[in-house]
């Protein structure tokens, strides 16, 4: 289709679970805000939608003339570009390049493997115990995706490191009495850091740390690694959080919204390391001066292309992968 | 002088209510124009009665005939349509069973009120029932620490009463206590009677047994369609000559001997085969393989020929329930089987069926009528595969509401409304109902399972007519009866059971009604 | 045996119950907006405003209708499920697993057959969401009609099982391999069922509607219909009545769940297009408050199933409308629910006013 | 690696986890008892534990919000009483009601009063007999690592095994569920007892929504039960609706669900999906096994209506 800019008055984001959920759903919400704000653009946020069919929250988004929706979600990789083609309404998808379209469908691609490596190489220098715990809840690509990044910084920084993968199960983002209970066996199998993936569900695996290291004063605490947003600001979280693979969609959003005036919409935009897309959060925890050293070497290494990270989205891929790097 | 009609009943009842409170008492209860209508059905219509301390009124009335409502209405279980009712002088509306006993109205249910999983001591303890010398004399045979579940039907029925008269009453509503007692417990129900007479405690009792009736009350109230009709007392303490066919009279109407001159119909048809028929149905040495029983059939070896009538008479729960099933196929058994020659060992109830066998349930409420269901409904099931009831598995919806009203008609069930739930009839209708159905399958054999179980009169007239018809068309009946006199009044030859063993079997002219009785009860 | 007793003897006269529905389910709406309302209130929010918007995005939009009646299409499919369930005495409480299973199964076998055009599409589809919806439902058949192993825990349980069963399937050996996400081979639009006209509303419907109708008539009007309620009713007597009880336990979970994939194989035909990992649509639920909602009728399906579809769509976009938390909308659906079981109430109240007034 | 270990915490976290589901399927099997089926636990345990999980906040006292959480229980289960029976109300439509509309309630005035704030509880005191837990192999910690309160409610809980079958209360409850008529046959109020079997139910529920917040989990988050309301349906009966069998089924749950990460961890190649399956195949062959003995109240899911109950009996 013929493209031609057209001035952006209102964007609209739709997610599958609660905007306050701690995780995922909140980091999109916030972010198009505040570059909502920024630009001095309406935003509309359709929240707790789940899997079902979307396309009636869409077409109401569309008759409220809206002019780009964020569907915020891989699991809507599928609705969003049927609904833009029958609607012409503009649409950004998660973790399908091959919808784009132009004028219709943009997409984004968290690969935060990269990030998720600089955790991998921090957890590696950092562990004494030298072994390391990831619990993710549920298998989504964008997990797995840093699952493997993490595994793979991981081998590289300490290659005689344990690593123990668990799951806690299909859709558990916010099962935190279950991410407790496994959380609490990782912990039992010796990990001295975990990497956790989870929306609420990170607060059981952040309590099962939090009395862990309460139970067993004298020894080195347990630290805990997050993903995608700064849980910092929450006191008890803040004790024990090492790093977090933080995710940042404002770059994505204002690009995408200056595409669309400038009629050149329809692209992927990638979130990495070199475009600040994702990064790693810096807490108040003491680390050693070699582990940020290492880090820093590590994030050079990427950058330059010296090291490559693997983008593994399947579950499938993941158990293989992990497979290789540590072997039992 | 039966009394038919309205008005004139009602003011000789006026009369004779105020001689006698010039004479006895005040009443202890006295109900004045109570009326209960349920959608359509009057089932107590203008009521008018008094009961007086120490008094025991006997309660007699056709199946269907508003003894029960009536037992309800007074027990708080539903309140009258119209009418009111007076305890111990002061107005008396209550609001549930709870009200009733808080005024010393104390009911034993026609089908009782009992937890199954509780044990006798629970449930006595749960009705708040004191265990007096009354209880334990009541209860001395049973084991107090078996559950309900467990007892016997005539164990139940005697905890059933043990229950409300625990509560020592001022009024005690006894609806068809003894219909499963043995004569011995009746004996002794009685008794309680009695000593709550010489208490100054009113009794009202409920029952289709004229015998028992005259034995213990001090006043007959009958009861038709919804009305008192007649009402009879001792002259001097006794009951004058004609009292019975005077009840009957009440209680059916105009005809009193259409109640006695049935006897012929029940008896054999002369020249009927009876005795030397084809045999229609061979047992032998069968055991009982199913579901865990008190006692189950063993060894049983029984021959039944084409036009007769086998009774075959127990104690409850002694196995004769169970033979039935097995006779019928709803149970397992070894050992052989055969109805007009086809083997049936081995079969389901349906090849039993097949086979041309009918089965008239012991259990109606439980496992006969389908309560929700439509009387058509319940009329026509068991039939349904047939080829007038459907077409390609569709219901021929015209035909089955004719056959329904064919049959409703046929066997007088009341009310004769084919869209009401079966499970409002009385129990003299749904048996009505049951019998249909298995009757015009025109059943080779025929096994009824304790047919009569609390039908009025004429109602078991119509039931026994209705096993002889069976016979006297070429057919068999197999008569389980907990009941000794019915089963000596019925068959043709008759065995008796115990502890699961069939005694010989012989024919029911040459029978020795005691020796009979003792085999019920110990054994030979 | 837990038997549904809502139908019972009733004292009233017939033209009286026919008045009520309609009034009890206004006094129903009525009280679950004034509960809302309350809570409304108690947390700062101006109840009026939030109606309004409400109403204006319902109702006023056309768009509005044609999603009730797409999202009522499931749940009258699963409401006869459950009924056909419910009547026989059954409580089949593992719809969300059979719908599931059935979805995915409908997914791989239509994706399998795409060259062969649309009515082998819809075909393979719907065979295949009824074989694997009655095929989920069989071991808690089996179990219930061999064992009497209660029905209700086994399907609870069966419905777990088949979350994390399909979930495995579609992440591993089901996965459409050209996505990264877990999901099956899209089966493209027009492949899928017709709309109805220019609208969003398919031929789901008719599906839905045909199969309320022959259901409803298949039991009042066929034997095997009469049987199976009279197995649900009383099942002692059904055994004496010679009806093979253990056949229709048996016969009556599968058919259901043989139904309730049907809703499954609908979703992946229409709206869906594709099985994903994490879609659990839950109909379930809804299925049973509409079932008794319905009274056990499977007429009354259709109203109740548009008044919940209606709910569904409501809850998905007036919470932007109104400017709040999705989950006041539970309170709603909750408190409407709850309400609508309480005709009952007002029934009694008249009843205990008229035995009042009499005595 | 140390398997006894991951096996000991397996079992000690399967423990604490199985004391909210032992509270809330017991409050089932009771209310069952006495005939009513209440599919609204888990709205109930929801609610219960957000209002818990703001009293403990709020009062820096786990115990008050321990107690928070029964009373809130307490009006919801009376409130779902009288709609039962007073009203009349279906049970199955109420209960899915109330869990409706417990979910949503607590999720939403969960966001009103929080926002996207998370306060944390501190979960980790309050052991008095941890100090034992490394004399004993293996099970030490599941026995003497644990919260005061998994011992209180466990003791709790199987003092009202003999609550139900000695005391005249019991036997009202178990009687109502099994032949409500001649409950009301015996001047007792059927509905009166059947709302004090709700109320109890209702309190237990709370009771464990607040300890699964307050004590299990350290906070509250919107939908946080994760159907443990209905599993606890299941192990009710299950459980015979015993209290002590009942206790015994949440535990065996609770250890099945644990399983899953400890042969996760423990290295077994067996996914998460698959472990994650055995809790719920458990309780379907743990039924098989004792379908002698698991029956269901005979009025259970019936309205009682003394105008028809004379046809049911
Ligand atoms: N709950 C009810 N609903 C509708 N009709 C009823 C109800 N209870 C009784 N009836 C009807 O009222 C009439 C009187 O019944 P009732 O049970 O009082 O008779 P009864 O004299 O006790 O008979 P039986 O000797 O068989 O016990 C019958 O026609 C019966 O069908
Ligand atoms: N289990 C029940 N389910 C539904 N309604 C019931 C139940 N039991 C009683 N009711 C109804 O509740 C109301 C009050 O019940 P009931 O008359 O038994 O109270 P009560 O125990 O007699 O109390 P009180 O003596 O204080 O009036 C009546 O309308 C009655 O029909
Ligand atoms: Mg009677
Ligand atoms: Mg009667």
């Amino acid at each position: 289709s013929a493209q031609e800019g057209v001035e952006v008055r209102s964007v609209a984001i739709v997610t599958p679970a609660s905007r306050t959920n701690q995780g995922w759903d909140q980091q999109g919400v916030d972010n198009l805000i505040r570059v909502g704000e920024e630009l001095d653009v309406d935003v509309e946020v359709a929240e707790n939608l789940g899997y079902d069919d979307i396309t009636p929250v869409l077409l109401d988004l569309a008759s409220d003339d809206v002019d780009l929706i964020v569907c915020h979600a891989s699991g809507y990789q599928t609705v969003c570009p049927e609904f833009a083609a029958a609607e012409g309404v503009p649409v950004v998808v998660i973790e399908n390049p091959e919808a784009i379209q132009p004028g219709l469908v943009a997409d984004i691609e968290t690969q935060a493997q990269e990030a998720a490596y600089l955790a991998g190489v921090m957890a590696g220098n950092e562990t004494t115990s030298g072994t390391v715990g990831i619990v993710v809840t549920g298998q989504p690509p964008t997990w797995n995706f840093m699952t493997v990044g993490f595994a793979e910084g991981l081998k590289a920084a300490r290659p005689d490191a344990r690593l123990v993968y668990t799951s806690v199960g299909e859709g558990t983002y916010d099962d935190a009495a279950a991410a407790r209970q496994v959380t609490d066996t990782v912990l039992a199998a010796g990990a001295d850091i975990v990497f956790g993936m989870g929306d609420g569900a990170a607060f059981g695996m952040i309590q099962a740390i939090r009395e862990h290291n309460q139970q067993s004063p004298g020894q080195p605490p347990v630290r805990f690694i997050d993903v995608i947003g700064d849980k910092s600001g929450n006191e008890e979280a803040a004790d024990l959080l090492l790093t977090s693979v933080l995710f940042d969609y404002t770059a994505a959003y204002t690009q995408m919204i200056a595409d669309l005036e400038a009629g050149t919409f329809g692209q992927v935009y990638t979130m990495d390391l070199s475009n600040g897309g994702v990064n790693l959060l810096e807490t108040k925890l003491a680390i050693r001066s070699e582990t940020t050293e290492a880090v820093a070497a590590a994030r050079s290494g990427i950058e330059s292309g010296a090291i490559q990270v693997s983008s593994v989205g399947d579950a499938k891929g993941v158990d293989q992968r992990l497979r290789e790097l540590f072997p039992t | 002088m039966a009394l038919i009609g309205g008005m004139p009943q009602h003011a000789g009842d006026a009369e004779r209510q105020e001689r006698r409170d010039g004479e006895l008492s005040p009443d202890l209860i006295r109900i004045s124009g109570v009326t209960k209508i349920y959608s359509g059905v009057v089932a107590n219509d203008n009521i008018r009665l008094g009961v007086a301390p120490g008094e025991v009124v006997g309660l007699l009335g056709e199946n269907g005939a508003g003894k029960s409502t009536l037992i309800a209405i007074l027990s708080g279980l539903t309140a009258p349509s119209r009418g009111l009712i007076e305890v111990g002088g002061r107005s008396f509306s209550p609001n549930s069973p709870a009200d009733a006993l808080r005024e010393g109205i104390a009911t034993a249910y026609q089908h009782g009120a009992l937890v199954p999983t509780l044990s006798v001591d629970e449930q006595l303890h749960l009705a708040n029932v004191e265990d007096d010398d009354t209880i334990r004399t009541l209860l001395r045979e049973m084991d107090r620490s078996r559950t309900v579940r467990e007892l016997s039907v005539g164990e139940r029925q005697l905890l059933e009463i043990a229950r409300a008269v625990g509560r020592t009453p001022r009024v005690l509503l006894l609806d068809e206590p003894t219909s499963t007692l043995e004569a011995s417990q009746v004996e002794m129900l009685f008794d309680v009677i009695r000593q709550r007479r010489s208490a100054g405690r009113a009794t009202v009792f409920v029952t289709h047994k004229l015998g028992e009736a005259l034995a213990i009350c001090d006043r007959i109230v009958v009861m038709r369609r919804g009305a008192v009709v007649d009402e009879l007392r001792p002259t001097a303490g006794n009951w004058p000559a004609g009292t019975e066919d005077r009840l009957l009279g009440a209680m059916f109407g105009a005809d009193p001997g259409a109640m006695t001159g049935n006897a012929a119909v029940t008896k054999r048809r002369p020249g009927a085969p009876a005795g030397n028929g084809s045999v229609v149905l061979s047992v032998g040495r069968v055991v009982d393989t199913g579901p865990a029983a008190r006692h189950r059939p063993v060894g049983v070896s029984l021959t039944v020929r084409a036009g007769e009538i086998v009774a075959i008479a127990g104690i409850q729960g002694q196995g004769q329930r169970e033979l039935g099933k097995v006779l019928a196929g709803y149970r397992p058994c070894r050992g052989a089987v055969s109805v007009n020659g086809t083997a049936l060992s081995g079969k389901g109830a349906r090849e039993f069926a097949g086979a041309g066998v009918g089965y008239l349930t012991g259990d109606r409420r439980g496992e006969g009528i389908v309560a929700r269901m439509s009387i058509t409904a319940n009329l026509l099931l068991k039939r349904q595969r047939e080829e007038g009831a459907q077409r390609f598995g569709i219901l021929r919806a015209r035909a089955i509401r004719e056959a329904a009203r064919r049959e409703i008609a046929a066997w007088g069930i009341r009310p004769p409304d084919p869209g009401r739930p079966a499970g409002t009839l009385s129990g003299g209708n749904m048996q009505k109902v049951l019998l249909a159905r298995e009757l015009v399958r025109e059943p080779v054999l025929l096994v009824a399972d304790n047919p009569t179980h609390g039908l009025d009169v004429r109602s078991q007239v119509r039931v026994a007519e209705a096993l002889r018809s069976v016979a006297n068309r070429g057919g068999a009946v197999i008569l389980l009866t907990a009941d000794l006199d019915e089963a000596l009044r019925l068959s043709d030859r008759v065995a008796v059971m115990n502890a699961g063993r069939l005694s010989p079997l012989g024919p029911t002219a040459a029978a020795d009604r005691a020796e009979l009785s003792r085999w019920m009860a110990v054994g030979w | 045996m837990v038997a549904a007793s809502v139908e019972s003897i009733r004292e009233t006269s017939p033209a009286a119950m026919r008045s009520r529905p309609v009034l009890e389910t206004l006094v129903a709406v009525v009280l679950s907006i004034v509960a809302g309302s309350v809570v409304l209130l108690i947390t700062g929010h101006d109840p009026v405003e939030v109606y309004r918007a409400l109403i204006e995005r319902a109702v006023l939009r056309p768009a509005g209708l044609e999603e009730t009646v797409v999202r009522a299409t499931p749940l009258m499919i699963t409401g006869v499920a459950v009924l056909i369930a419910v009547r026989a005495g059954i409580w089949n409480i593992g719809i969300d697993g059979q719908v599931l299973v059935a979805a995915l199964a409908a997914a791989v076998a239509a994706a399998l057959v795409t060259d062969a055009g649309r009515p082998v599409v819809w075909l393979t589809a719907t065979v295949a969401g009824l074989v694997a919806g009655a095929a989920w439902a069989l071991p808690a058949a089996l179990l219930r009609a061999r064992f009497g192993v209660n029905e209700i825990v086994t399907t609870i349980m069966f419905n777990y099982v088949a979350l994390f069963l399909t979930a495995w399937l579609v992440k591993g050996p089901l996965r459409d391999r050209s996505v990264v996400s877990p999901q099956t081979e899209l089966i493209p639009r027009e492949l899928r069922l017709v709309s109805l006209g220019d609208t969003r509303t398919h031929a789901g419907i008719i599906v839905a509607l045909v199969l309320v109708v022959l259901v409803g008539w298949a039991l009042r009007r066929t034997v095997a219909g009469l049987e199976l309620r009279v197995v649900g009713e009383n099942p002692r007597a059904a055994a004496v009545a010679l009806i093979p009880v253990r056949a229709y336990l048996f016969g009556a979970l599968v058919v259901s769940g043989a139904v309730g994939g049907l809703a499954g194989a609908n979703d992946i035909l229409s709206t869906k297009g594709t099985f994903q990992a994490e879609w659990d649509p839950g109909y379930g639920f809804t299925a049973f408050a509409l079932v008794f909602l319905a009274r056990r009728s499977a007429w009354a399906l259709v109203p109740g199933a548009l008044l919940l579809g209606m709910l569904a769509y409501g809850a998905d976009v007036m919470p932007r409308a109104a400017g709040i938390d999705p989950a006041f909308f539970g309170v709603i659906e909750g408190t409407l629910l709850a309400s609508l079981a309480a005709p009952v109430l007002i029934r009694g109240l008249l009843a205990r006013r008229t035995r009042k007034e009499v005595r | 690696m140390d398997l006894s270990a991951i096996a000991a915490t397996v079992l000690a976290s399967a423990v604490l986890a199985s004391i909210p589901l032992m509270l809330a399927a017991t409050g089932e099997a009771i209310g069952e008892r006495a005939g009513v089926l209440n599919l609204g636990i888990e709205g109930t345990m929801l609610l219960a534990g957000l209002v818990a999980f703001r009293v403990a906040l709020d009062t820096d006292s786990i115990v008050i919000g321990l107690l928070a959480g029964p009373l809130v229980g307490l009006v919801v289960g009376t409130l779902f009483g009288l709609l039962v029976t007073l009203a009349r109300a279906d049970q199955v439509l109420v209960g899915i009601g109330l869990t409706l509309a417990g979910t949503g309630l607590s999720g939403f005035l969960f966001r009103e009063w929080y926002g996207d704030q998370q306060p944390l509880l501190d979960t980790g005191s309050g052991r008095p007999l941890a100090s034992l837990a490394d004399h004993v192999p293996v099970v030490g910690p599941a026995l003497f690592d644990q919260h005061w309160v998994v011992y209180a409610a466990m003791i709790g809980v199987l003092l009202l095994g003999p609550v139900l079958t000695r005391t005249r209360a019991g036997l009202l409850v178990r009687a109502t569920g099994e032949a409500p008529f001649a409950v009301d046959a015996a001047g007792i109020s059927v509905w009166r007892v059947r709302l004090g079997a709700t109320a109890m139910a209702g309190v237990l529920g709370g009771l464990a929504g607040a300890v699964l917040v307050v004590v299990e989990l350290g906070f509250f988050r919107p939908g946080v039960t994760a159907g443990a309301g209905f599993i606890a349906i299941a192990v009710a009966m299950l459980g015979q609706h015993t209290p002590l069998r009942v206790a015994v089924a949440s535990l065996v749950f609770g250890v099945l669900q644990g399983l899953g990460p400890g042969l996760q961890v423990a290295g077994a190649p067996v996914g998460s999906d698959f472990p994650r399956l055995l809790p719920y195949l458990g309780v379907v062959v743990a039924l098989l096994l004792a379908r002698h003995r698991v029956a269901l109240p005979a009025a259970l899911g019936r309205p009682y209506d003394r105008a028809t109950a004379r046809q049911d009996d």
